[in-house]
């Protein structure tokens, strides 16, 4: 008997109701306030569900309200379904990142596939088609059984329904890191593109408008807390009959994706929302609160897939595939016609009203849609109540006394006094490096991917962000997806702060220019002040980061209690980019190019290990320090790099990121098929130089005419440069000198190299394997050539 | 000429075929699937895409549809049908190609750029290829494993309808018999691969080795009545 | 008018790959069981269909199966009458 | 030692979606069939099992159907024992 079915202590009746809900005694308070009387079952299950911190954003709001959110190029900000930023030529882009966390520890497959399912939801509910999505996973040990089965069942399910529905995925990350053990992430990141004339708000204005659900039939998905309702009303009811996994069905995603652009490509709508959590009642109030108005909800009207629901489960249900639009009467014959074509059922299930009133009816309507005298009202709620004036809490926030030197959840106990910084053979670490889990090839996920349908992907998958040509144009969008787990699990602020600070280098080493910002703030129990404290450093992080960048954040979501009996996960904060290039032809990427380029370095390394892979592969860093972040010199390097791809002077670039610089060098020479020969100067310690993670760096490689250009571009922005040597051969060869080098020689046992260098074959070898052989799959043939 | 592209519900490579059928410089129109109406084309695309989301087996579901009766008489009538990945499930199912697409071997969705082999250049749909050259393209696909009985196959090959075999060095990505590609129907007017041809059609994407099929289907029909050319 | 419910099973012929199969015997000894053999993977299909009879209602589920549900090339299968609620016990916790 | 052959039928809970059922009803007017609702589609797995005797194939049957074959948070599964060969008969040309 698992603990779940173990007799109750307390018998269920002694126990409120509102408790059982997940509401306090002081929110129940906070309602009775709000309502001016005690709610009735059905309102209190709507609360509940609303008033939660997935709805209501309680525990972050205050935090969120701190983001700079303003910009040149946003169209829409925080508060709609998703930000939309101008790429000019009347076109907009839509993007945001969403989690979808417990349903795939639950339900690896499903979860994934309709976290995939409900981020696509968001960017078309804008007007927008999707056209890429990129994914951010987190796991623990890839050698545990369990992180098994859910990276099998998570990456096939971003695939299943990604492809299915036919948007291409196109970029994210695959992290390992024993805190996600037994708290897996899954973050999706959709993009979509739309004209801007065409944008959509989720929005319910004009009293007398009806109110159309279009999609799928509304069944028993996704009640969690709120079937302890279901115990009241159906007795000794079967609780298996009560399923809280949601099944994704892709295929009807895509007819309403056709069918909602239809709608809006056609003037056919005056507001559309997708129904995610809390369902229709949030989808209901939301629209009505955002314009003003109230929504009566004729509960009879909306169309079931099965018998016998409640009203609570009509109303909370999350069942998948599901819209809501706000159509003028006269529109409506066209609205269930395009519906109809694409064989999307559509059905009127309520009225917009001026009172302000989220309310539900049953026992039939008149005419126009209002109640007859007879009909039985089962919830009326000021809109405003369930959303815009639901409960906000300032919670404590309490700094943990280790701040830096605590292990993470998980980590190895005993820590060692240094890291090898000496004596060690640099091209082994390189190998190791690129053969573990973390480093190695993502060929293993992206090949279950669609990578190329819509004939837009011009680069995909390996590379620090991926890029898409917009038809019709000369442009193209470039968009990442990174978070900073490693060292945000010491300094939740830095860690964001530095991933902030990646991914728009992500987007930028590709020649384009940085538009807005999504995050997914991933984080533990709000109610624990050390949990609190991590998630408002974190968004200080974002914040800060955001702002010395100039890049307004559009959108994002929070996900909060990812803790499990292993403890909570480190502070996590996935952040999303979007950029724009003018002209996709002179796009920039990694691969050296061309034997007799210049390889250079831009920007210099800061000591500090802590959180790098490096550490990780060493065994423990916890005595370490971490690399430190300047946020003025990153912007400088930044506006230096985007320069100097304008100018047409880079034959490559490749942000230095996981593995260091070592890493980023092995990348550019696997992915182009050519090596190198270079020296680098060493002033303290060779594993600070060649593996540390330490921020605002950049590798490019310029024809030898060119490296004036880049020099004075360089002086101007007051970015250090060091010419490393010059591409070619099929080796990655680098002497290491100057005093940190030399100091180390002494120390050098006889069968330790005095450079790295290493055959392309070799890295490549270990770098393909890394990941199959991580998850025990040694059937995987990895795709020759380049990634 | 003018290039029909069949739009099913889930079909998801439609704009992909319409867009590469005009850069190979025909004119392009959709096809909605319930209304049985060709509109004057001399080649229909079955594109790729989970039509019915593929559910139950791929292509099944879609066999069914109005426009398939459609695509039946045209195929009779000796008009070209190309059928691209789903649409190549489809034909098969319809039994306008020979044959079944299995599971991949790897039980996975496969996504990889291919090469393949151009087994006869003397058909509609590879005129244009040059001698020799190899096509680079994607595949993307599940269920793309194909199959035929032995002495089924053996008869397929003797009849010179085998027209793309996977090649090195990426090989067979899903476990097709012979390497297996794409196939002819028996009077080389229907053709289907699960390669994706449509995607790439522009350098920009990483190749451009799929507009030849698009352009040799156009060349073959430039006077406007299809030329037949028999398989040997 | 009377309703009946049929289960359909479609299984992969004798002589075709089966993959699915495969991978499921490969992962056997993982779970500590080595007395599993021949195992094959395949499609059960449940149907309710509204006929004056059973001989009706089995004409109609046949043409299913052998038009719809079962690819005769790669696939048997069969048609069995079940009662007309499913015949699938519900099973294990929620 | 006796080999013992089952199948093994995986449904999807009543309850849950099933997009594939929904899909096959929703194409079943271009057949030309209007009779037949309630449509659902599962697996089969058919396996033989060598054990002393059939409790204790049946009992490795169950549990490779309740925790391999089934999930059991939106499945349900059913064990039947069927002859030494498939139980599904040839059908259509080989
Ligand atoms: N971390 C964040 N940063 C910025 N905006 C956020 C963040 N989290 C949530 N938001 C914004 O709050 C609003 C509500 O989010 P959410 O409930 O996830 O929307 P939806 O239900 O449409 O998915 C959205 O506009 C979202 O962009
Ligand atoms: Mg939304």
């Amino acid at each position: 008997m698992s603990a779940s079915e173990a007799p109750r202590v307390i018998p269920a009746a002694a126990v409120p109701l509102h408790r059982q809900l997940g509401v306090t005694d002081f929110e129940l308070d906070e309602i009775r306030a709000r309502l001016g009387r005690d709610p009735n079952d059905l309102e209190l299950a709507m609360f509940s569900v609303m008033w939660s911190e997935h709805c209501s954003y309680k525990s972050s709001k205050v935090l969120l309200r701190t983001l700079p959110t303003a910009g040149p190029d946003v169209v829409a900000g925080p508060g709609e379904n998703a930000g939309v930023v101008s790429i000019g030529d009347g076109l907009a882009v839509a993007f945001k990142l969403e989690s979808h966390n417990h349903p795939s520890a639950v339900e690896p497959y499903q979860g994934a596939a309709t976290g995939v399912g409900g981020i696509l939801r968001d960017i078309f509910t804008m007007g927008a088609r999707p056209i890429a999505v990129l994914d951010g996973l987190k796991f623990g040990d890839p050698a545990a059984p369990r992180t098994r089965h859910l990276v099998r069942g998570v990456v096939r399910g971003v695939g299943g329904y990604g492809n299915c529905v036919g948007v291409p995925t196109i970029g994210g990350e695959l992290v390992f890191h024993p805190s996600y053990g037994g708290n897996p992430l899954v973050n999706v990141m959709a993009v979509g593109l739309l004209e801007e004339r065409h944008l959509t708000r989720a929005v319910a204005p004009g009293p007398g408008n009806l109110a159309v659900l279009f999609g799928s039939a509304t069944g028993r998905d996704g009640i969690g807390g709120a079937s302890v309702l279901a115990s009241a009303t159906f007795g000794e009811d079967d609780p298996s009959k009560r399923p809280s996994v949601q099944v994704g069905d892709p295929f009807a995603e895509k007819l309403l994706i056709e069918a909602s652009l239809e709608l809006i490509q056609r003037g056919l709508v005056e507001g559309l929302q997708d129904l995610g959590a809390a369902g229709i009642t949030c989808a209901v109030s939301e629209t009505a609160d955002r314009a003003g108005t109230g929504i009566l909800v004729d509960l009879d009207a909306i169309p079931r897939r099965e018998e016998g629901m409640a009203p609570f489960e009509v109303m909370i249900s999350e069942s998948q595939e599901r819209m809501l639009a706000i159509v003028r009467p006269q529109r409506l014959d066209e609205v269930v016609e395009v519906c109809g074509r694409w064989g999307v059922p559509a059905a009127v299930i309520g009225r917009v009203t001026d009172d302000g009133l989220v309310t539900v009816v049953t026992g039939g309507v008149d005419d126009r849609g209002m109640p007859r005298p007879a009909t039985e009202v089962l919830a009326a709620i000021p809109a405003a109540a369930l959303t815009s004036d639901a409960i906000v809490y300032d919670r404590p926030a309490q700094h943990p006394t280790h701040r830096r030197l605590a292990p993470a959840p998980g980590a190895p106990e005993s820590a060692s006094d240094h890291l090898p910084v000496r004596g060690m053979d640099p091209g082994a670490v390189l190998r190791g490096l690129l053969g573990s889990p973390n480093l190695g090839s993502r060929a293993w996920v992206t090949t279950q991917y669609d990578a190329t349908v819509g004939s837009d992907t011009v680069e995909a998958s390996e590379r620090a962000a991926g890029i898409l040509r917009i038809k019709g144009t000369s442009k193209g969008l470039a968009c990442a997806t990174d978070a900073v787990a490693g060292v945000g699990a010491f300094d939740p602020y830095l860690g964001a702060a530095l991933a902030v600070a990646e991914c728009s280098r992500n987007v930028l080493v590709t020649g384009a220019r940085p538009l807005g910002v999504t995050n997914c703030l991933n984080f533990g129990d709000p109610e624990k002040p050390e949990a609190f404290w991590q998630l408002s450093e974190a968004v200080r992080g974002v914040g800060d980061a955001c702002r010395a960048l100039g890049l307004p954040v559009t959108g994002g979501n929070v996900s909060l209690y990812n803790e499990s009996p292993d403890g909570r996960i480190v502070p996590t904060a996935q952040i999303g980019v979007v950029g724009v290039l003018d002209d996709v032809e002179r796009r920039v990427t990694p691969r050296f190019r061309q034997a007799g380029d210049i390889v250079v370095l831009l920007g210099e390394a800061v000591p500090g290990l802590a959180g790098s892979e490096y550490a990780a592969l060493a065994g423990s860093a916890v005595e370490e320090r971490l690399p430190s972040l300047d946020l003025a010199r990153e912007a400088a390097l930044q506006a230096m790099i985007l320069a100097a791809a304008r100018a047409g002077v880079l034959a490559s670039a490749q942000d230095v990121g996981g593995g260091g610089l070592a890493v980023a060098l092995a990348e550019c020479a696997m992915w182009g098929g050519v090596g190198a020969r270079l020296s680098l100067r060493v002033s303290a310690e060779p594993a600070v130089e060649l593996f540390g993670e330490s921020p605002s760096r950049i590798v490019v490689t310029v024809r030898p005419a060119d490296l004036p250009r880049l020099a004075a571009l360089a002086a101007e922005h007051g970015i250090p440069l060091e010419p490393l040597g010059e591409v070619g051969g099929d080796r990655l060869q680098i002497e290491l000198v100057g005093g940190g080098a030399a100091g180390a020689a002494e120390e050098r046992g006889a069968n330790v190299a005095d450079a790295l260098d290493c055959a392309l074959a070799a890295l490549r070898h270990a770098w393909e394997q890394a990941l199959p052989r991580a998850l025990g799959d040694d059937e995987f043939t990895p795709p020759p050539g380049d990634g | 000429m003018r290039v029909g592209v069949v739009v099913f519900p889930g079909s998801n490579c439609d704009r992909d075929a319409l867009h590469a059928a005009r850069l190979a410089g025909a004119e392009a129109v959709p096809l909605w699937h319930e209304t049985p109406d060709l509109r004057g084309a001399g080649l229909v695309i079955l594109p790729g895409g989970f039509a019915y989301g593929d559910y139950l087996r791929a292509g099944v579901l879609a066999r069914f549809s109005p426009i398939m009766a459609a695509v039946r008489d045209h195929a009779a009538r000796g008009g070209l049908v190309l059928g691209i990945c789903n649409g190549f499930q489809v034909l098969a199912e319809a039994g306008l190609v020979p044959g079944a697409l299995l599971r991949n071997a790897s039980l996975r969705f496969e996504h990889r750029w291919v090469r393949l082999s151009v087994e006869r250049r003397d058909t509609p749909f590879t005129r244009a290829v040059p001698e020799g050259m190899l096509l680079r393209m994607p595949v993307a696909h599940g269920e793309g494993c194909y199959y035929l009985p032995d002495a089924d196959l053996d008869r397929l090959e003797a009849s010179g309808q085998v027209l793309f075999r996977y090649a090195a060095p990426e090989g067979n990505p899903n476990g097709s018999l012979h390497d297996i590609a794409g196939v002819l129907d028996a009077g080389g007017r229907v053709c289907g691969l699960m390669p994706h041809p449509e995607r790439a059609a522009e350098a920009l994407l990483g190749s451009d080795d799929g507009l030849l099929l698009l352009r040799s289907v156009v060349e073959s029909t430039a006077d406007g009545i299809p030329r037949v050319s028999a398989p040997r | 008018m009377a309703s009946f419910r049929y289960a359909v099973s479609v299984m992969p012929k004798p002589g075709i790959l089966d993959p699915q199969g495969r991978a499921v015997e490969q992962s056997l000894p993982h779970l500590g069981v080595d007395s599993v053999h021949a195992v094959r993977v395949g499609r059960r299909v449940e149907l309710t269909i509204d006929a004056a009879g059973e001989t009706d209602a089995r004409a109609v589920a046949e043409r299913l199966a052998g038009e719809l549900f079962a690819n005769p090339l790669i696939e048997t299968w069969s048609v069995e009458l079940v009662s007309a609620a499913s015949s699938v016990r519900s099973a294990g916790p929620a």
